[in-house]
């Protein structure tokens, strides 16, 4: 372990602003992209039901 | 192997499905484990201290950035060669996450050009062409998505995607062609000129984001196969069993 | 309304098109209950004479009357009676057939509910492609959305340019079905085309354009 | 047989909002166009000219202003022009409901099409020039002032080329000088700012023009759908 | 019944030259208007930046480069837009001349039309900007060699984007990052001149660029043209 | 030419937009001196079917034979040998009815003197609007051009959607008889219609689609 102690982890040496906008960002972005994946799948799902209604009326 | 069994969006709907848990849990233990070397253990660096570890995230996203790319558009040339339905299902599923990766690429650079350069964007080729590849790989998406037949969006976006890889060696060479703000490689076959737990960390980095984008990729070209096979018997029997 | 006296009294009217004389001095009126089927060859100024009383074309010379009150005067009451389809039709590609429908009836303030359009739509067979895309809908079906807000639409005149374009026989008929209900109602069409029509029940009277 | 409507002002503003609302939410990708080539046009200029930082900052409130000018330029021909194509210009100047109120409708919406999200991302823009705080505030207010009025003017300039030869380059020669003073006050107020002089006189100007355009504009483009449609 | 023909690519080249410049030549104007649009949009800058001579002369070789660039692409739908809305794209896809003939022959008007005038007024526009003798000649020279890949990689953008959704702006995020590496070679010339640096290595490359797209450039337009009328 | 057999030959042919299948397993034959009329409601697939044919359309299933040879293999022959006249006109507004006529006869390879293009424009009625933007002309007379091309084109396979739309008595008549020489030269015709085509000396056949 490199840190003496976590603050010190946390304060990144002054830069901590610019590395946790990173790491941030990252993980913020592959959050949102897990979340679209899962919105996106619901809907494929859904649609395959709403086609097979339609064509249970037809 | 038989290629050609997988090939068929029935049957690969199922491997894809079985494969992404894998994949997705190798890229957590590997991103687990890149992070602890690279946030616990790496000791600072000399020059620029303690932000140089945006590198753990910058680099990986920025090579993935560049290897995906790379990947869709081999797919796209099998669209255009062979007319086959799984490569061009293939190629919009890893737009997106290639895209993901260069913002981040893109985002990662600049909070770090803040503190090193002093600003949080130059125009220089190497940013340049990245933020050109940014608008690629939108392009791609903004064109497959634009017809109403699907198909025609397929073979469009490959074009597109095939006269975009031009830019790759671009991006890749051009901290050497032009003199640029940006560092050049550090990592070559000649051996390289850092500390090998950074060294480490980044490479077990790159292996997560590997895996987190396959996954990923896996994962939305099952919803393609979904939406555009809708009407397929398998896709019906599918949810009725 | 004014039974009895006509209700559309063009007097005069004249249109030239760079050296070509069209029409001129032609005086027509149209009685309410009554078809005029505006006739003659290719080119010989049917659609220009149709734009001309709608007031989107500037004749040359004339003068047109609505209800015994000229055009010019109150042209909003006249637009607020009419129902105009011409040679283009007036679609959004990207909306739906029923969008489509709804909003060109809104556009003439009528005031519409969803049934009303599904039954329409129905009636002219496009209930299955109702929620299509209008670049989806081959040449005849676009027609039909024009025959389905013509049978919702409660304007007194009808003016319509070849309407029977891309019709298939079964569409044409209800063309002629629409327009018979419309002058049984009283109601006044004029309408330019080179097929014949005969609704079965109205008045029609011809007006011949020398080529 | 029932009375015939006379249309209304406000029904046809609300149909017209609501149309061009809904076809462009059909295609929610062309807004997001719209703001990549904004995104584009600005990037364009540092390539060009090259990126030293203190002549960026000099130039990014102008460059910003130009990209969101030649944004709003391109999307003018959904104004009218399609729907000169397709007969529903027709359809609609023999509406029932008067023209100045679905003109103004259809200038709306194209607003809030592109003028709205131009604005909203205009900081965005404006911190790769390396603008900072107050100045980025200032540009984004004279973009909300701003683009409203070229959106005013675009349409009149629209309606006018109509059915002309020569479409987009026509159009260009109409609109684009009308923009001009509006991007001289725009650009202004933000490198005022940037100076650090007071960019209150710019902004009041273009207040008072917006104001200007929003009463006399929608007049005019009546007239030019007028004589278009003839 | 004669033999039936199988065209030729001189035949479809020929073609599809002498009816776009036709077409062009019936309305001279829009030449003109493509001229006055490049005008304006150089003149946009000193307006929206203010007009310090030496800043001018220093984004001077950019500013015309990214005016001609902006030109050329508001010139593109000229080359197969049009006629892919009117049928007359269905009617060459049927001809029995090769579709690389007719294809490189509209890309050659395009840039008769479009690029050709462009480089012949960049030194007018230069000398407003203060450049001088051999600056506003490599200009030149950067525009004659560059604005010929502009059409061709416009051309298969084009191409792509037919029957697309979103119109000018898709277009505009397709060809315009291909445009950026012309555009700083480009510029790049003229500037180095003008910092008295030789401009011959951006104008060999834009040169060897120029043969590289010739080449490739019109297979990949046939192609994009074979996806869009199906 | 191959007289007796079929010159043209397609064989199981599908196409299916969205979920609704629009014709499958279609097979048929056009001989020489054939004509065979394509009829079916609006929306049943007649459009799709000869833009399948001629290529423009890629269908889901299918094979197309030309001459005996399969049409993918030598496409360009096909093209040479086939006139194609779709909904879309394929005019250039700011070109004159000559011109239009004379770059629509060179893109198809055709060999034209001024004399000739003179004499078929009279023959359609365009001799007086032979210098008019063709933006000027009316419906009919726009396509009537198309008319004056069929005449001067020497392909041997017309695929023609809806060609006596915006057409007169006269124009109707006239193509009919443009229609009839051709088939008596041994030409084949591909004609998707609302209307009765009975060219006198032809044989004429029908296919339908059902809706
Ligand atoms: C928005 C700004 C930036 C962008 C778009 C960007 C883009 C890239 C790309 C595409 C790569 C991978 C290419 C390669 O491996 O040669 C890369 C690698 C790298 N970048 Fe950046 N970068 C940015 C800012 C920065 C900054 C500010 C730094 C540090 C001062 C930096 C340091 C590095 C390093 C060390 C590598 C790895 C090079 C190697 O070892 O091969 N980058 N960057
Ligand atoms: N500038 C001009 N010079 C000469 N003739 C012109 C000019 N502009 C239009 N025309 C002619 O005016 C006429 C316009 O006719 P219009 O479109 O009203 O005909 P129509 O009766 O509707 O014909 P169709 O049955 O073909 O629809 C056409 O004959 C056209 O050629
Ligand atoms: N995505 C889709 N979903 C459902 N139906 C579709 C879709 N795309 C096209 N269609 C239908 O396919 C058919 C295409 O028909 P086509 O244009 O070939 O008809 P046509 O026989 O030429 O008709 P017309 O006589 O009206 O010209 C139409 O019925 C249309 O509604
Ligand atoms: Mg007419
Ligand atoms: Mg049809």
């Amino acid at each position: 372990m490199y840190w003496s102690s976590w603050d010190a982890f946390w304060a990144m040496g002054g830069h901590a602003f610019f590395v946790w906008m990173s790491f941030g960002a990252l993980f913020l972005a592959l959050a949102v992209e897990l979340v679209l994946l899962r919105v996106r799948r619901n809907r494929a799902l859904g649609d395959i039901e709403e086609e097979r209604e339609l064509e249970a009326e037809n | 192997m038989n290629w050609f069994y997988f090939s068929s969006p029935s049957t690969f709907y199922g491997l894809a499905g079985r494969l992404a848990p894998w994949l997705f849990a190798l890229a957590a233990v590997t991103a687990a484990w890149g992070l602890y070397l690279g946030l616990l253990v790496a000791p600072t660096d000399a020059q620029q201290g303690e932000v140089y570890r945006v590198i753990f995230i910058h680099v990986p996203t920025a090579w993935m950035s560049m290897f995906l790319y790379f990947v869709m558009a081999c797919y796209c040339g099998l669209t255009l060669v062979f007319n086959t339905r799984l490569s061009a299902m293939m190629a919009r599923a890893i737009a997106p996450t290639g895209a993901l990766f260069t913002a981040v690429a893109l985002w990662t650079g600049s909070f770090w050009g803040k503190p090193t350069w002093g600003t949080y964007w130059v125009w220089d080729a190497r940013l340049t062409s990245e933020l050109v590849l940014l608008f690629l790989y939108f392009g791609f998406i903004a064109l497959s998505n634009a017809f109403e037949d699907p198909r025609r969006g397929d073979r469009a976006a490959a074009l597109l995607a095939i006269i975009g890889v031009v830019n790759l060696p671009i991006i890749y060479f051009s901290v050497q062609w032009w003199n640029t703000l940006h560092q050049g490689s550090s990592v070559s076959f000649k051996g390289t000129s850092m500390h090998v737990t950074m060294l480490t960390g980044m490479l077990v980095m790159s292996f997560s984001a590997w895996f987190y984008a396959a996954g990923a990729a896996l994962v939305r070209v099952r919803s393609i196969i979904l939406e555009r096979e809708r009407r397929a018997h398998w896709v019906r029997e599918l949810k009725e069993g | 309304m004014t039974e009895g006296r006509a209700a559309l009294e063009v007097r005069d009217i004249a249109c030239r098109r760079g050296p070509a004389l069209l029409f001129s001095k032609l005086d027509f009126d149209v009685f309410p209950g009554e078809l005029l089927c505006v006739r003659g060859p290719n080119g010989c100024g049917k659609t220009t004479l149709l734009r001309c009383v709608t007031g989107l074309t500037r004749p040359d010379a004339g003068r047109i009357t609505w209800l015994g009150q000229s055009v010019p005067e109150d042209p909003a009451r006249f637009r607020g009676d009419i129902a105009y389809g011409g040679h283009l039709p007036g679609l959004k590609d990207d909306l739906t057939t029923e969008e489509n429908l709804e909003f060109s009836l809104r556009l003439r303030d009528v005031a519409v509910d969803r049934d009303a359009i599904a039954r329409a739509l129905a009636a002219v067979g496009l209930e299955k492609r109702r929620r299509l895309p209008a670049r989806r809908l081959s040449a005849g079906q676009r027609r039909r959305i024009g025959l389905a807000r013509l049978a919702l639409d409660p304007a007194l005149l009808w003016i319509l340019d070849e309407p029977l374009t891309a019709l298939d026989d079964a569409g044409q008929a209800h063309f002629v079905e629409l327009l018979d209900r419309h002058l049984a109602r009283g109601g006044l069409a004029l309408v330019a085309t080179h097929h014949n029509l005969l609704p079965p029940s109205g008045k029609v009277r011809e007006l011949r354009i020398a080529g | 047989m029932s009375a015939p409507s006379r249309g209304t002002y406000s029904g046809g503003f609300a149909w017209a909002m609501a149309r061009d609302l809904r076809l462009a939410w059909r295609h929610p990708d062309e807004i997001i166009l719209t703001l990549a080539f904004f995104a584009l046009v600005a990037s364009l200029f540092p390539l060009g000219i090259g990126a030293e930082p203190q002549l960026l900052a000099r130039i990014g409130p102008g460059v910003i202003w130009v990209g969101a000018l030649l944004a709003a330029f391109l999307a003018l021909p959904g104004i009218f022009a399609t729907d000169f194509i397709d007969g529903s210009l027709e359809q609609m100047t023999l509406s029932p409901h008067p023209p100045l109120g679905w003109a103004a409708g259809k200038i709306a919406a194209h607003w809030i099409i592109s003028g709205l999200p131009l604005t909203l991302m205009s900081p965005l823009i404006g911190l790769q020039y390396g603008l900072t705080g107050d100045t980025l505030l200032v540009e984004a207010l004279s973009l909300a002032l701003g683009t409203p009025i070229l959106s005013l003017l675009g349409g009149a300039c629209a309606a006018l080329a109509l059915g002309a030869r020569g479409g987009g380059m026509l159009l260009a020669l109409l609109a684009l000088p009308l923009f001009v003073p509006v991007l001289i006050f725009g650009a202004g107020a933000a490198e005022a700012q940037a100076t650090g002089l007071a960019p209150t006189p710019h902004l009041s100007l273009l207040a008072a023009a917006l104001i200007a355009a929003l009463v006399g504009v929608p007049a005019a483009v009546v007239a030019a759908v007028r004589i278009s449609v003839d």
